[in-house]
């Protein structure tokens, strides 16, 4: 039993890593240009499919498809922006469906790509820690783990300790005053946008040899991500891993000592009670959107 | 243009109408009566969805209210052995009812967090249906789900039949949709998406009446669905999930929510085109990603839906157009 | 003496730390029309927000016509006679001029659901639209009856602001700073509806910023600094009171 | 003339804000308009800065269109505008909220010595550059926000009612901040519902009635005038 729990809290480990990197982008594009990106579970799933492309069907080595991944799924994010989220940029809502728009575009290439079957990608290693007796942790897993502290460490040195990092900040919390600062909400806009989809490509690469990636994965994908980022407090970016490792640890406990269908439902309702009782989320203090 | 010629032609134009929705099973396949018969019950659908974003809230769990009607009918009729049009009734009043309990967690959220909360709401139920095989049958859903039931010769199992009754049922709905817009409980649905503040300050209880918008949007969602699963036969969890909303959603925007006609263009428009043209140059699986790029090219460059179209084509018909062209206004009441 | 129409006791608001606030207390007698004044941030909208049901005091209470109606929402006090209007031109602006008071007639025009979708409540609606267009009389906008409210010209909507809360059948009406942005030849027009609405028997209570817009106008001034009473009089009191000169001008002194 | 703006008219959604308001600012002094709230104050500042979108009119700053440019590209050109409402970042830190405002400069120690400039005008906030800047009070908040857009290194400063809901004594300070900044060669345009205040410290001003200018003319001249008198001085 006791090997059972630690287990069980080493994939739970493992689940708020790459759940974090998610969240953290969709936030983090949230944050800075107020509008939510439907879209974001399909960038995760096109990180997915880049690994698919290149280390399992043409033999590139692993990791560099990883920094392709981060590459092509942020140079996708500047797609966005650049095609309707900066044209609809007044109107939240628009963006809103435009991404969901951009979501079905996603989906078929994928589909039209590499069809609809689950793809099964060899793991470029299949050493594994033993940590006690009876308890394992792949280094497939760790990988996802390192990545998560070692990007999400930059990411919040990045916020804190560069002009770029302050003006992103400063363009989260009140736009209009950013710009009288000098500061080009376009350029923000687009640096938030690679950052953002990149952080969901990697997500995605690196977790492709141990999810078996299907061009409809981003569904659940994006359903975690809003329980994420509502139970964290939309706009909160601390919030956001927060919750990710408190709704990692639910899920996969009651996945692990009762159902998956009933672990999903669990999740949805900590959401609605946390939008029940506090609209703005958990962590969160302003008042937004 | 003279207000007596334009109800004439408004008129005619009415009558013309229904004459072609009569002829117009004549005139298809076997198949493509089926389609028509989606088409009307998707009318419907979208419709009243038009109905909820009067208030000015945009749900993201419509298509599960359209399922909880379906499931609700199916079961009433194939378990507890209820006649299937009174089982319609009642699946529709249990999706009104399932609004209204929702009403109370939802509408403590406003703009983006009741999309969210909405949609939310829509997977647990939608999950409800997954995990209990009893009653909802799990993932598989429920099967055999008896047929509305023949009267005389008339068998409602032929599609062409079951057009005739879904063009009833929907007309008679898209009646009452119209009515509730046009009197003052639509005056003070689009007063609240205006100016809520304002509505309140005048004495309007602004919950009750987006909690009344939802329960009667929901109402005739669940309607559709009923329709639906007695025609079918068959529904399960994935039939309402959200690829299904987004549907909804493309119809509505595509084809503009400001006027009560604009959602009805939309699914009109894109199924016609989705059926005839589509299926035709043989784009199956292609076709979602042809919606998304509807989707965001209509977003952005007919940010008005089609509808917007209308006033134009009508200038057309009357000789001028205005320099300016004509503004859209709100419906109004008379 | 009669009873107050209106009235505030102890009446307190904390926003976290900050006091808007403070153990306020006034009364407003019926028939009058009565001013609550006070320079930037002294806690006026809030008190404003208060009576009008937007916030719920942190402690003290909201007396109208004898019956304690703290933190009774919006919705419920308008229903019983205690309307408020907004700064600025808060209309339905996507309305026409005759659909906004239609709208504000809300209370009056009652009907049951069935009703509606069968057109029976056609009675209870001619009798809204008639009173609807009297109120535009009133308010000299018959003209525009069918214009959308959005082309109307400021000082229009402004009483078309009016016209829609009167639509609402107050026995007592709060204006929300009625004169920000008017030109000295609106400001007089807007001062005689404001008597005009009186007339009909309605009291009155506006806040305004300004002090000097509404002295000519109001029988009792109350007015607020930091969040508490600094003084309460006729026009004339007020003026010569040297706590509300330090107030308005004290910075100035300072400065020069 | 350093800005002048030429028959601005601005229009929210259709309601004119703005219905052709012409301006000049000299380069050096402080030039003030006043107004009642609503009068048009703020939109005029806002079209400036690029904040707002000017339906038709000219404004030109040191020989240069600027009413076509963006608010990032104004800022570039020089101008500071301090926003209504101060409008600091709340989640930055008081230090991080001034480095924003020289987020346009590249020369690092320049940068790092005008940081210190500002610490030394307002020892206040020095004491408090690590706190949360939604922390500080409402005067502290005041001088955060002249302090950013004294980090552009400004050749305009606009400033929106910088006394606003400010006690006399706190007022007192920030008037003589102002005055040290244009004693040092920095022209303002103060907008201030305080007209007494504003009369006083400025050498130039504008009256706005209803988005149009009704009277301009040197301060002390506006001073004595009957009409501002009796509207905005409560005399």
């Amino acid at each position: 039993m006791t090997e059972l729990i630690l287990q069980t809290v080493v994939n739970a480990v493992y689940a708020a890593s790459y759940m974090s990197l998610i969240a953290v982008g969709l936030v983090l594009i949230f944050g800075v240009m107020g509008v939510i990106n439907f879209a974001h579970g399909e960038l995760y799933m096109a990180g997915a499919y880049t690994v698919v492309a290149l280390y399992s069907q043409v033999g590139v080595p692993f990791f560099v498809t990883v920094v392709a991944g981060l590459i092509f799924v942020g140079l996708l994010g500047l797609l966005m922006e650049q095609s309707f989220f900066k044209p609809l940029r007044d109107n939240p809502l628009g963006g809103l469906i435009a991404s969901i728009g951009f979501l079905l575009i996603l989906q078929t290439s994928a589909v039209l790509g590499f069809g609809v079957r689950m793809a099964h990608i060899r793991p470029p290693t299949q050493a594994k820690f033993e940590l006690i007796e009876g308890v394992v942790l792949t280094h497939q897993r760790l990988f996802v783990i390192i990545a998560a502290i070692v990007l999400l460490s930059l990411l919040h040195l990045f916020l804190r300790k560069t002009k770029f990092g302050w003006a992103m900040r400063a363009c989260a919390q009140d736009r209009e005053a950013a710009a009288l600062q000098g500061i080009s909400l376009s350029q923000i806009s687009r640096i938030a946008m690679f950052i953002g989809a990149g952080l969901a490509g990697v997500a995605g690469a690196l977790t492709a040899p141990l999810v078996s990636p299907t061009p409809y994965m981003g569904h659940s994908v994006i359903v975690t991500a809003f329980i994420i980022i509502i139970v964290g407090g939309i706009g909160q970016l601390e919030g956001a891993v927060v919750a990710a490792v408190l709704y990692a640890f639910v899920h996969t406990f009651v996945t692990t000592f009762y159902d998956g269908v009933v672990a999903d439902i669990t999740g949805l309702l900590l959401m609605l009670l946390v939008l029940v009782i506090k609209p703005t989320g958990l962590f969160g203090t302003k008042e937004r959107a | 243009m003279p207000r007596a010629k334009a109800n004439i032609w408004s008129w005619l134009l009415g009558f013309c109408l229904l004459v072609g929705l009569l002829v117009l099973p004549q005139v298809l396949s076997y198949s493509q009566r089926e389609i028509a018969v989606l088409l009307i019950i998707n009318v419907l659908l979208v419709s009243s969805y038009r109905l909820m974003t009067l208030t000015g809230e945009w749900s993201l769990g419509h298509v599960v209210i359209m399922g909880v009607g379906a499931y609700a009918s199916a079961l009433f009729s194939k378990r507890l052995g209820i006649p299937v049009p009174i089982s319609m009734l009642l699946g529709a009043a249990s999706a009104g009812g399932v609004a209204a309990i929702l009403s109370f967690p939802l509408f403590r959220m406003k703009g983006f967090y009741f999309l969210i909360g909405s949609f939310a709401a829509g997977e647990v139920i939608r999950l409800i249906w997954k995990y209990f095989t009893y009653p909802f049958g799990g993932p598989k859903g429920l099967k055999l789900i008896p047929g509305f039931p023949d009267i005389g010769s008339i068998s409602f199992f032929e599609p062409e039949i079951y057009y005739y009754l879904c063009l009833f049922v929907v007309a008679v709905s898209l009646f009452v949709l119209y009515r509730i817009e046009r009197s003052r409980i639509g005056l003070t649905f689009h007063a609240i998406h205006w100016q809520d503040k304002l509505a309140e300050s005048v004495g309007v209880d602004t919950f009750r009446y987006r909690m009344l918008a939802f329960v009667l949007a929901s109402f005739f969602a669940g309607l559709s669905g009923a329709l639906y699963a007695h025609y079918i036969g068959t529904i399960n969890p994935t039939r309402f999930d959200v690829e299904e909303m987004v549907f909804v959603l493309i119809w509505a925007i595509v084809g503009g929510t400001v006027t009560f006609y604009g959602p009805i263009i939309g699914v009109v428009v894109l199924t016609v085109m989705n059926e005839v043209i589509l299926r035709s140059l043989g784009f199956d699986t292609a076709r979602p990603m042809i919606y998304g790029g509807i989707l965001i090219v209509s977003v952005l460059f007919l940010p008005d839906g089609l509808e917007s179209l209308i006033p134009k084509v009508k200038g057309w018909f009357s000789g001028r157009v205005k320099k300016t062209g004509e503004v859209l206004e709100p419906e109004k009441s008379p | 003496m009669s009873e107050p129409v209106l009235q505030v006791k102890d009446l307190s608001r904390h926003f976290g730390g900050l006091i808007a606030v403070n153990q306020l207390n006034f009364a407003v007698m019926p028939g009058a029309i009565h001013g609550l004044i006070g320079p930037n941030g002294a806690g006026k909208t809030t008190t404003f927000n208060l009576i009008s049901g937007f916030y719920a005091p942190t402690s003290g209470q909201v007396i109208y016509q004898g019956r304690d109606v703290s933190g009774m929402k919006t919705a419920k006090l308008a229903e019983i006679g205690l309307i408020r209007t907004f700064q600025g031109t808060t209309l339905f602006k996507e309305f026409t001029v005759i659909d906004n008071v239609r709208v504000g007639c809300h209370s009056s025009a009652r009907s049951g659901f069935i009703g509606r979708v069968l057109g029976t409540d056609r009675e209870v609606e001619v009798h809204a639209t008639a009173k609807a267009e009297e109120l535009l009389e009133f308010f000299s906008l018959e003209s525009m009856r069918d214009e959308l409210a959005a082309n109307l010209a400021h000082g229009h909507q402004r009483a078309l602001g009016m016209a829609v809360a009167l639509a609402a059948d107050p026995k007592i009406i709060l204006l929300d700073e009625p004169f920000t942005g008017m030109n000295p030849e609106e400001t007089t027009r807007m001062m005689q509806l404001v008597r005009d609405v009186r007339q009909r028997g309605i009291t009155v209570m506006l806040v305004e910023h300004d002090m000097q817009a509404i002295m000519g106008l109001c029988d009792t001034i109350t007015v607020m600094n930091f969040g508490s009473l600094l003084a309460e009089g006729t026009p004339q009191e007020v003026r010569n009171n040297p706590q509300v000169i330090e107030a308005y001008l004290g910075s100035a002194d300072h400065a020069a | 003339m350093l800005l002048e703006l030429r028959d601005i008219h601005v229009h929210y959604n259709k309601v004119a804000a703005l219905k052709g308001v012409s301006i000049q600012v000299p380069s050096d002094g402080i030039v003030t308009m006043i107004g009642a709230n609503g009068a048009g104050k703020s939109t005029t500042l806002r079209a400036i800065s690029g904040l707002t979108p000017v339906t038709s009119g000219e404004i030109w700053f040191d020989g240069e269109r600027i009413d076509t440019l963006p608010a990032d590209k104004v800022v570039a050109r020089g101008i500071a505008h301090v926003p209504e409402g101060r409008r600091i970042f709340p989640d930055l830190t008081v230090e991080e909220n001034l480095r924003t405002g020289a987020f346009l400069r590249t020369q690092r120690a320049e940068v790092e010595g005008d940081l210190e400039d500002v610490f030394g005008r307002f020892p206040r906030l020095k004491e408090r550059r690590r706190q949360w800047a939604k922390t500080m009070s409402g005067g502290e908040q005041q001088m955060v926000a002249i302090g950013r857009a004294l980090m552009s290194k400004p050749r305009l400063l606009l400033l929106d009612e910088p006394s606003m809901g400010l006690a006399p004594v706190i007022i007192q300070e920030i008037v003589r901040i102002i005055e040290a900044i244009v004693k040092q060669g920095v022209p303002v345009v103060l907008v201030e519902q305080n007209a007494e205040l504003a009369l006083n410290v400025a050498s130039y001003a504008y009256v706005l009635e209803t988005g149009t200018v009704s009277l301009a003319g040197a301060a002390d001249d506006l001073h004595e005038n009957e009409h501002v008198k009796r509207a905005y001085l409560g005399v």
